[in-house]
């Protein structure tokens, strides 16, 4: 290696090559990966799933699992081989040299330990001479360092006690906690909503600026790369596409790969900022709920007004899963005939729970709602309402969407012949619903497991449609997606939307992809609509402080 | 926490309520208790008949049972047909060879159970795992009978190291009987009480082992080693009071099971605890020795449970609610 | 559980490769159904038995010409010919009261699950009753209240199993139940019944598959429990239990093979219930997180 | 097997610890302690509570009776030293000069009185087992302090056997004693042997020497009871040396003991168990004919009962089930007994002439028949049951053996539900059984009570009846035993065997006799030599 003197390289890797041993055979996971990692920056690895970028991660912290073998290559961290060594060497490695975030915020603690003696307990075994006082004290500071309030009081307190967000800057305290030179961090924020991600990287920046620790940030959102990496490695099956500064990749990628990838993440358009201020000074910047309603001038297909949901109520018993901890308060949602409305919140936020209840999967205390003229009582449960049947749903995890045991013609020909239709109307035809999607005709015999994820969520369009619904209440279908994936369905439910002519509830976490769907959108916060109005207005005219926060949340990058 | 309480009061009233309906319809439908009371080779006719009045055996079942509650809620269970004993007393006599059975047994078969299956689930694969697996299927699949018939037929009459049944002598304390208490009592112990121990040894180390591959599965193990904790501390310090949660569980179960029924052990080693007494109450009929046995053993269910969530609240903080 | 795995295991439901447990297991079958042809005497016809030959060690070679290869017992019956017959009976009572048992079990936990309300209480409370007392005890009373014979034991094992199974359905068809492809199901406003055979019930078996071996185990241990305790099988038709009951007052005094065998031959046809069992677990779980 | 020498010794070495973590206190008493471990759990310290050696076992240490009973079962003087006949229905006993109760007050005439009016007038039922000794007596008086007349509502040639059945109380001037105050701690107080020191319950009984006992100090210091209902820990209590006497030993462990170095003796029962048949009935439930069709009552046929008497190979049940702690019976008590037949002889089975006698009889393929008994109750019970279908099936008769507790099967006896069943009778004397279960069901006379199958044969009645007339001794005896010859000709049961009473000792002991009527006392056992 050539030498060099200021710019001698943190950790190499050098063409690596990883297989997995299995009964089925033994697969390739890494092919010739090499990259280096500079002291005091932050190198993103990004890619999709299957990438192997995880792979990489876990293979420089020493984690991978049984199976794993090293058929060519080295990794080299300060000049030393990495692979190679024994428990007791990785001992001295892991945790002070090398340590890690991981992406569940929830399962990196232990719950049964407070804060503070993970904290200690993790100092005392990365320090040598450390009193178990000044354990203590390094940990309170920690903690403060990280950002959390009040860290002397905070030091007891178990994880459960904390939020997504705190819990998320507790691990970084703790993989802080043996001043390493190297921290990977392996998607650190996408179990965050979009705020808190935002701050969660702020703060990763800061530690890095501070400290010259250098992060692997291994993420499949370019959002995150773009907002804090240095350098990227693009990798695409266990092989790296292309690497370079992170300007240059997102200005000028070399790769096909690259720029698809690229040109998948929806953008999220904001007119100039003149035009908001002028808005502002028309209006308080809040439409009030009567007068989103009223304008819009035909008769909506569904109309709900006032629906209020507490858990102590029915609901709880049956489905017990579903008790996520949002009611509903006083939410009215109105959606136009041939319409696509968006819904957007953080978690918690009651979006989906709405959704449901318009399906009719679950009831509500009071509220009153309204589809096609006829009003149905929400709050018996489905079946006896009546409310059943009106509406189908397509949902965020593909993978458990279809039944196991059916064939996908099987559930597709279900779906036709239990549809809500009126006597006399045609029985769409299942061969011309897959032709329209797109899914070859094989399919049909195959069963779900044998399917893509974007297959899967295909049929589960297809399901949909089949059932001639006059509205569709699609919940997060593209979260648990590829981004390349999620580019292709948001373009079919668009399409299915005006040759079907049915009406879609669009529920999502991101304010890109409802942008580019939705003629309309509600905000929902706690339960409760916050922010209302035509997608124009609220991207370019609301000054409501919680939707500029979501929008401000986004990544500079991918906002126009 | 109130909900919790009377939600546990109600299900140990209606455990009792169910357990007396059945003891005391089974028992009717079975047979006639006179029949162990007179001497049937010299007794009459008429002794028989008085002797079913004097009992109250002459009324209709349902009254019997109306008497029956009556006495019950003013905590009399009546008297033991056989032994003529408040029923009650009878089975609180038996209580603690019962209880210095299951508690040996338990210490035996908790902290070997646990280390077996900490370390086969560490070893996951390995030989000390499957060998270990392999064991608990076998300890697992012997019925209890057969095993403590071979303890028997190994332990006392082929070594002759212990005795082949029967309990030791006892020491008093707290006013009860022990006999754990002696070199000789403790003998006698040794084999009933590793005929309970041993499944218990073996279903503790699968549960142990299955806990510790899930717990060491999951990301917080992988943070702790990507922390720099030494695999050992992760075993002891968080690894084992995670996967303590579903130890207790069983232990404290098996423990009530025990303690009520161990029927097939205390039988075959002639053990005078609770289990052989609710057996040969069965076999003779004693009514009111098996209602106040049952009625012991609901409560002690009961009381059991609500040890083992106090034990949760001890060992998970999530389960600690605002005190 | 991954619907290929359970898949193959349709497919080669005895696994790859024979091992001893599989092998042992298909002889224990083997036998049982062939016992009358092999078995030197027919042990529960008393014209076939001869009283003085009561208590014969093993080698013995008797007045029916043939010899007691593993000895007889207190009534002159061939120990082996008792082995092959009780195999026949405690095979017969398990397999009858597992197979009826999941099946009254999976029907009553789905339906608990499916109906809720008050349906699933009264079903739920009765399991959790039934479950929170060892299985023995409730065995004991059951046998007691319903009388002796085979068609009670039967009766009393499959009270005894029904609950595990109607809870393990329960939980299996509540999570199912919260699976977006049954709301989509719902959505289409099936009927009840299409819902719970179509899409319920084949999604919550599987799991209930993997406890019929363990149950099935449980099942001849604890037919033999209760033969042994003697509120089992009639005493001229001995069970594999029964025949090690009868023996136990002569392991004592030295006549081991009278139970001993007959408690080999137990104890091996349960490990390799089990064993099987656990071999079918595994690769239908592979994490194996149930005990 | 591995060797029992090497268990022995190690038996041995056990025993030795025993002893040795006794302490110095052990080892004094050491010689006179007498552990005896016996199946008969005391129920109750209320002597008069019911009529079973369970409880008159035990208690005899504490109690005595006014007439005692040898082991040929004949009268012997108790706490009355003779008895004579004054009239028809008038009998005088003189009773023993010198006794005292164990809290030092005299034995006098009253405590007699006092003694029989609990049993007769105030005790209730469920405790009324001894009811039955006291039915005939109609009054009771006192001359003087020492003697007692007693006069029967009619003749009563038999009082001085029923009075062996009758402990004596001390008695109160305020009222009878309850069964519950006799419980619940109150010391019982006799004039027995031995004093009462401790009970538990279903546990132990623990029992000190009475030194101003009227027969001389008796040979143990201390009697500690064990209640081992479990033959085999009874076997290995006996064998590990925590108990000296053991009762009721299985005959299947009498080799293991003797090799152990234990010794075992053992005496016939007086008593018998015996198949009953259902003559009462046309149609008895679990009979049919070999194609299942329901037949007439086989069992009112005498070729019947004696086919199967026949083909019953009772030589057997004595040798194998039994292990030869068996006699074969052909009459109610053990030949040799008073009043017992000495010509009735068990032959062994012929089952050619058996199966020519069910086909005179009409039933040449034979029946089927259920066969119920207790399981457990009796040595060798459920063994037997199997052992007689094997025989049977000889003859073309198919048995379905049907055992259940005995509690279970002796409901459902008194129900009718089985055809054929075991039974078992025992007593003070074989008039007792001859009554109960071959005299014809007679209310008045309290006859009948044990003959569930109803035979009734009125020429056996009345010689029985005139036997009854006749007070003990060989007359009656004679008379006893023709009656008995008679009535067997006709096959009225199918008598199986006199069960033994095992009893084993330890080396503390250097002789037990065994008592036919099966009680187990430390009077019994005799201190060894050394």
């Amino acid at each position: 290696m050539r030498e060099d003197i200021c710019q001698e390289p943190l950790l190499v890797v050098n063409n690596l090559t990883l297989k997995h041993r299995a009964m089925a055979g033994s697969t390739t996971i890494l092919r010739d990966v090499s990259l280096n990692l500079q002291r005091g920056e932050i190198l993103g690895l990004i890619g999709e799933s299957g990438a192997g970028k995880s792979t990489l991660g876990n293979a420089i912290l020493g984690l991978l699992p049984p199976g794993f073998e090293r058929t060519a290559g080295a990794i080299l961290f300060d000049g030393k081989a990495l692979d190679g060594m024994d428990e007791r060497q990785w001992d001295a490695i892991r945790g002070r040299r090398i340590s890690a975030i991981f992406q569940d915020h929830t399962a990196s603690l232990d719950p049964l330990m407070t804060v503070g003696a993970q904290l200690e307990e993790t100092i005392l075994a990365t320090n040598e001479n450390v009193s178990r006082q000044d354990a203590r004290t390094r940990g309170v500071e920690l903690l403060r360092r990280v950002g959390i309030p009040e860290p002397r009081e905070r030091y007891h307190s178990y994880p459960h006690q904390f939020s997504g967000g705190q819990r998320q800057r507790v691990v970084i305290a703790i993989a802080l906690a043996g001043t390493p030179d190297i921290i990977v961090a392996d998607e650190p924020t996408s179990a965050l909503d979009a705020t808190v991600q935002k701050q969660i990287l702020r703060l990763l920046r800061q530690l890095v600026n501070e400290t010259q620790v250098s992060v692997i940030l291994v993420t499949h959102d370019m959002g995150v790369i773009s907002e804090i990496a240095d350098r990227v490695v693009v990798m695409k099956h266990g092989e790296v596409v292309e690497q370079d500064v992170t300007s240059a990749i997102l200005d000028t990628p070399r790769e096909e790969y690259t720029r698809s990838l690229l040109a998948a993440v929806p953008r999220l358009r904001i007119s100039a900022s003149e035009d908001r201020k002028e808005a502002a000074e028309n209006s308080d910047g809040r439409p009030s709920r009567d007068e989103m309603i009223e304008s819009d001038a035909t008769a909506p297909i569904l109309l709900a007004q006032d629906i209020t949901k507490t858990f102590a109520g029915q609901g709880l018993r049956w489905f017990r899963k579903n008790a996520r901890k949002s009611a509903l308060r006083d939410v009215s949602v109105r959606l136009g005939r041939g319409a696509i409305t968006g819904i957007v919140g953080e978690s918690g936020s009651g979006k989906s729970t709405i959704g449901r209840i318009i399906a009719g999967l679950e009831t509500a205390g009071e509220g009153k709602l309204e589809i096609d003229g006829t009003s149905f009582d929400i709050s018996l449960p489905g079946r006896r309402s009546g409310l059943l049947g009106q509406v189908q749903m397509i949902f965020q995890d593909p993978a458990v969407s279809l039944n196991p045991r059916m064939s996908v013609g099987e559930t597709l020909q279900e779906s036709v012949r239990f549809g809500s239709r009126q006597p006399g109307d045609e029985k769409p035809n299942v061969a011309v619903m897959m032709d329209r999607l797109g899914l070859p005709r094989s399919l049909l015999t195959r069963y779900p497991h044998q399917l893509s994820g974007g297959q899967k969520q295909r049929i589960c369009i297809a399901r949909a449609l089949l059932a001639s619904p006059q509205i569709i209440v699609a919940d997060e279908p593209t979260s648990a997606l590829d981004v390349s994936v999620q580019a292709e369905i948001v373009k079919l439910l668009k399409e299915s939307v005006v040759e079907q002519g049915v009406s879609m509830l669009f529920i999502s976490h991101d304010l890109a992809l409802v942008q580019e769907l939705c003629s309309s959108i509600y905000i929902f916060k706690e339960g409760r609509v916050e922010d209302a109005g035509p997608a124009e207005f609220i991207f370019s005219h609301s000054q409501n402080p919680y939707t500029r926060s979501l929008i401000d949340a986004r990544p500079r990058r991918f906002t126009r | 926490m109130m909900s919790t309480v009377t939600g546990r009061l109600s299900q140990a009233f209606l455990l009792l309520l169910v357990m007396s309906l059945i003891g005391f319809v089974g028992i009717h439908s079975v047979g006639n208790p006179v029949y162990n009371i007179v001497n049937i080779e010299t007794a009459t006719a008429e002794d028989i008949r008085k002797a079913t009045i004097a009992l109250g055996l002459d009324q209709p079942l349902w009254r019997q049972y109306v008497l029956f509650i009556g006495n019950v809620v003013t905590g009399n269970f009546g008297t033991s047909y056989i032994y003529h004993l408040p029923a009650f007393r009878l089975v609180m006599s038996k209580l603690p060879a019962t209880l210095e059975l299951a508690s040996i047994a338990m210490l035996i078969a908790a902290p070997a159970g646990t280390l077996l299956g900490l370390l086969a689930g560490r070893r996951q694969g390995k030989p000390a795992d499957s060998a270990i697996l392999k064991a608990s299927v076998f300890a697992l699949s012997i019925p209890s009978f057969w095993l403590s018939m071979m303890l028997i037929l190994l332990g006392a009459i082929m070594t002759g190291w212990f005795p082949s049944g029967g309990r030791g002598p006892t020491v008093s304390l707290l006013g009860q009987d022990w006999s754990f208490l002696t070199l000789d009592g403790l003998r006698q112990l040794t084999l009933p009480a590793l005929a309970l121990a041993i499944p218990n040894i073996a279903l503790i180390a699968r549960l142990a082992r299955s806990g510790t591959i899930e717990v060491e599965s999951q990301d917080f193990t992988r943070f702790c080693r990507a922390k720099g904790l030494s695999s050992r501390r992760i075993l002891f310090r968080h690894t084992l009071p995670n996967i303590s949660v579903p130890i207790v569980t069983i232990v404290g179960m098996q423990f009530g099971g025990m303690l009520a029924f161990a029927v097939v052990v205390e039988t075959i080693f002639a053990w005078p605890g609770v289990g052989k007494l609710l057996i040969d109450s069965i076999q003779l009929l004693d009514r009111p020795v098996v209602m106040a046995t049952l009625t012991f053993v609901s409560v002690a269910f009961v009381g059991l449970n609500a040890l083992v969530d106090l034990f949760y609240a001890l060992l998970d903080p999530r389960v600690r609610r605002s005190a | 559980m991954k619907a290929e795995t359970i898949l193959a295991l349709w497919k080669r439901p005895m696994g790859h490769g024979p091992s001893l447990p599989k092998f042992l297991l298909g002889a224990y079958m083997l036998l049982a159904i062939v016992a009358p042809l092999i078995a030197l005497q027919n042990p529960y016809d008393p014209l076939q038995i001869y009283g003085w030959e009561a208590s014969s060690p093993p080698g013995t070679v008797g007045t029916g010409g043939f010899m007691y290869l593993l000895g007889t017992d207190g009534l002159g019956r061939d120990i082996a010919s008792t082995i092959l017959y009780g195999l026949r009976i405690s095979l017969v009572v398990s397999i009858t009261s597992t197979a009826i048992g999941a099946l009254v079990g999976l029907t009553a936990g789905v339906s608990a699950a499916y109906f809720g309300k008050w349906v699933d209480v009264v079903i739920m409370r009765v399991v959790d009753l039934q479950l929170s007392l060892p299985t023995i005890l409730v065995a004991l009373i059951a046998i007691v209240t319903l009388g002796p014979g085979i068609d009670r034991i039967i009766l009393a094992l499959i009270i005894v199993q029904w609950a595990t199974y109607a809870r393990i359905a329960r939980g299996v068809a509540l999570s199912e139940i919260n699976k977006p492809y049954l709301d989509a199901a719902r959505l289409l406003r099936l009927p009840i019944s299409r819902i719970i055979f179509r899409h319920l019930l084949p999604n919550s078996i599987a799991p209930a598959i993997t406890l019929i071996p363990i149950e099935l185990g449980h099942a001849v241990a604890l037919e033999a429990t209760l033969s042994f305790l003697g509120l089992g099988v009639p005493i001229d038709k001995p069970s594999l239990g029964s025949a090690v009951a009868n023996g136990f007052q002569y392991l004592l005094t030295g006549q081991y093979w009278i139970s001993l065998f007959p408690g080999l031959a137990l104890f091996g046809l349960i490990a390799s219930i089990n064993f099987v069992g656990e071999d079918i677990r595994r690769r239908l779980d592979p994490r194996s997180r149930s005990i | 097997m591995p060797s029992l020498h090497q268990f022995r010794s190690t038996l041995l070495a056990a025993a030795l610890a025993t002893v040795i973590s006794a302490g110095p206190l052990g080892a004094a008493a050491f010689a006179e302690e007498l552990r005896i471990g016996t199946s008969y759990k005391l129920m109750t310290l209320d002597p008069h509570y019911a009529d079973l050696n369970e409880n008159t076992s035990l208690l005899s240490h504490i109690y005595e009776r006014l007439v005692n009973q040898d082991e040929r079962l004949n009268p012997q003087p108790g706490l009355a030293i003779s008895w004579k006949r004054l009239s028809e229905t008038q009998w005088e006993f003189k009773l023993r000069e010198g006794v005292h109760f164990h809290d030092g007050s005299p034995f006098t005439a009253q405590d007699v009185i006092y003694s029989i009016e609990r049993i007769r007038d105030f005790l209730k039922p469920p405790s009324g087992g001894f009811q039955s000794y006291t039915q005939a007596i109609k009054s009771i008086t006192a001359p003087d302090p020492l003697t007692v007349v007693i006069e029967t509502n009619g003749e009563a040639p038999t009082l001085p056997l029923s009075l062996t059945s009758i402990f004596i109380m001390p008695h109160k001037t305020d009222g009878f004693a309850t069964t519950e105050e006799l419980n619940s701690g109150a010391q019982p107080i006799g004039t027995g042997p031995y004093k009462f020191q401790s009970w538990q319950s279903g546990e132990v009984l623990k029992l000190v020497r009475n030194d101003a006992y009227w027969g001389g100090a008796p040979a143990w210091s201390d009697v500690t009871f064990r209640i081992i209902e479990s033959p085999a820990a009874r076997v290995a209590a006996l064998t590990t040396g925590d108990v000296d006497v053991a009762d009721y030993i299985p005959a299947r462990d009498v080799e293991g003991l003797e090799q152990r170095g234990l010794s075992v003796e053992s005496i016939s029962a007086a008593r018998s168990n015996f198949l009953q048949f259902d003559i009462g009935r046309d149609e008895p439930p679990g009979v049919t004919g070999k194609s299942g069709n329901p037949i007439q009552n086989p069992f009112r046929d005498k070729r019947v009962r004696q086919a199967l008497t026949m083909a019953t190979d009772r030589a057997f049940l004595a040798e194998k089930i039994l292990l030869g702690y068996g006699t074969a019976a052909a009459q109610l008590f053990p030949a040799g007994l008073s009043g017992t037949s000495a010509t009735l002889k068990v032959e062994p089975p012929d089952y050619n002439g058996a199966k020519s006698l069910l086909a005179e009889a009409g039933f040449p393929d034979g029946f089927n028949v259920v066969l119920a008994g207790p399981a457990g109750r009796y040595p060798g019970d459920s063994e037997s049951l199997q052992a007689i279908a094997q025989n049977w099936a000889r003859i073309g008769v198919s048995v379905q053996p049907v055992v259940a507790p005995f509690s279970v099967f002796a409901t459902q006896r008194s129900n009718g539900d089985y055809p054929v069943w075991y039974g078992g009778c025992s007593g003070e004397a074989v008039t007792l059984c001859l009554d109960a279960v071959l005299a014809s069901p007679n209310a008045e006379l309290g006859t009948g009570s044990l003959n569930y199958g109803k035979y009734q044969n009125q020429a056996f009645d009345e010689m029985l009846a005139k036997a009854r007339t006749l007070e003990e001794g060989p007359e009656r005896n004679e008379a006893l035993a023709r009656a008995t010859e008679f009535v067997m000709a006709d096959y009225p049961i199918l008598p199986l065997y006199h069960f033994h009473l095992i009893v084993g000792h330890g080396h503390k002991v250097g002789s037990y006799a065994v008592h036919p009527r099966g009680w187990t006392t430390a009077m019994q056992a005799v201190p060894s030599e050394e």
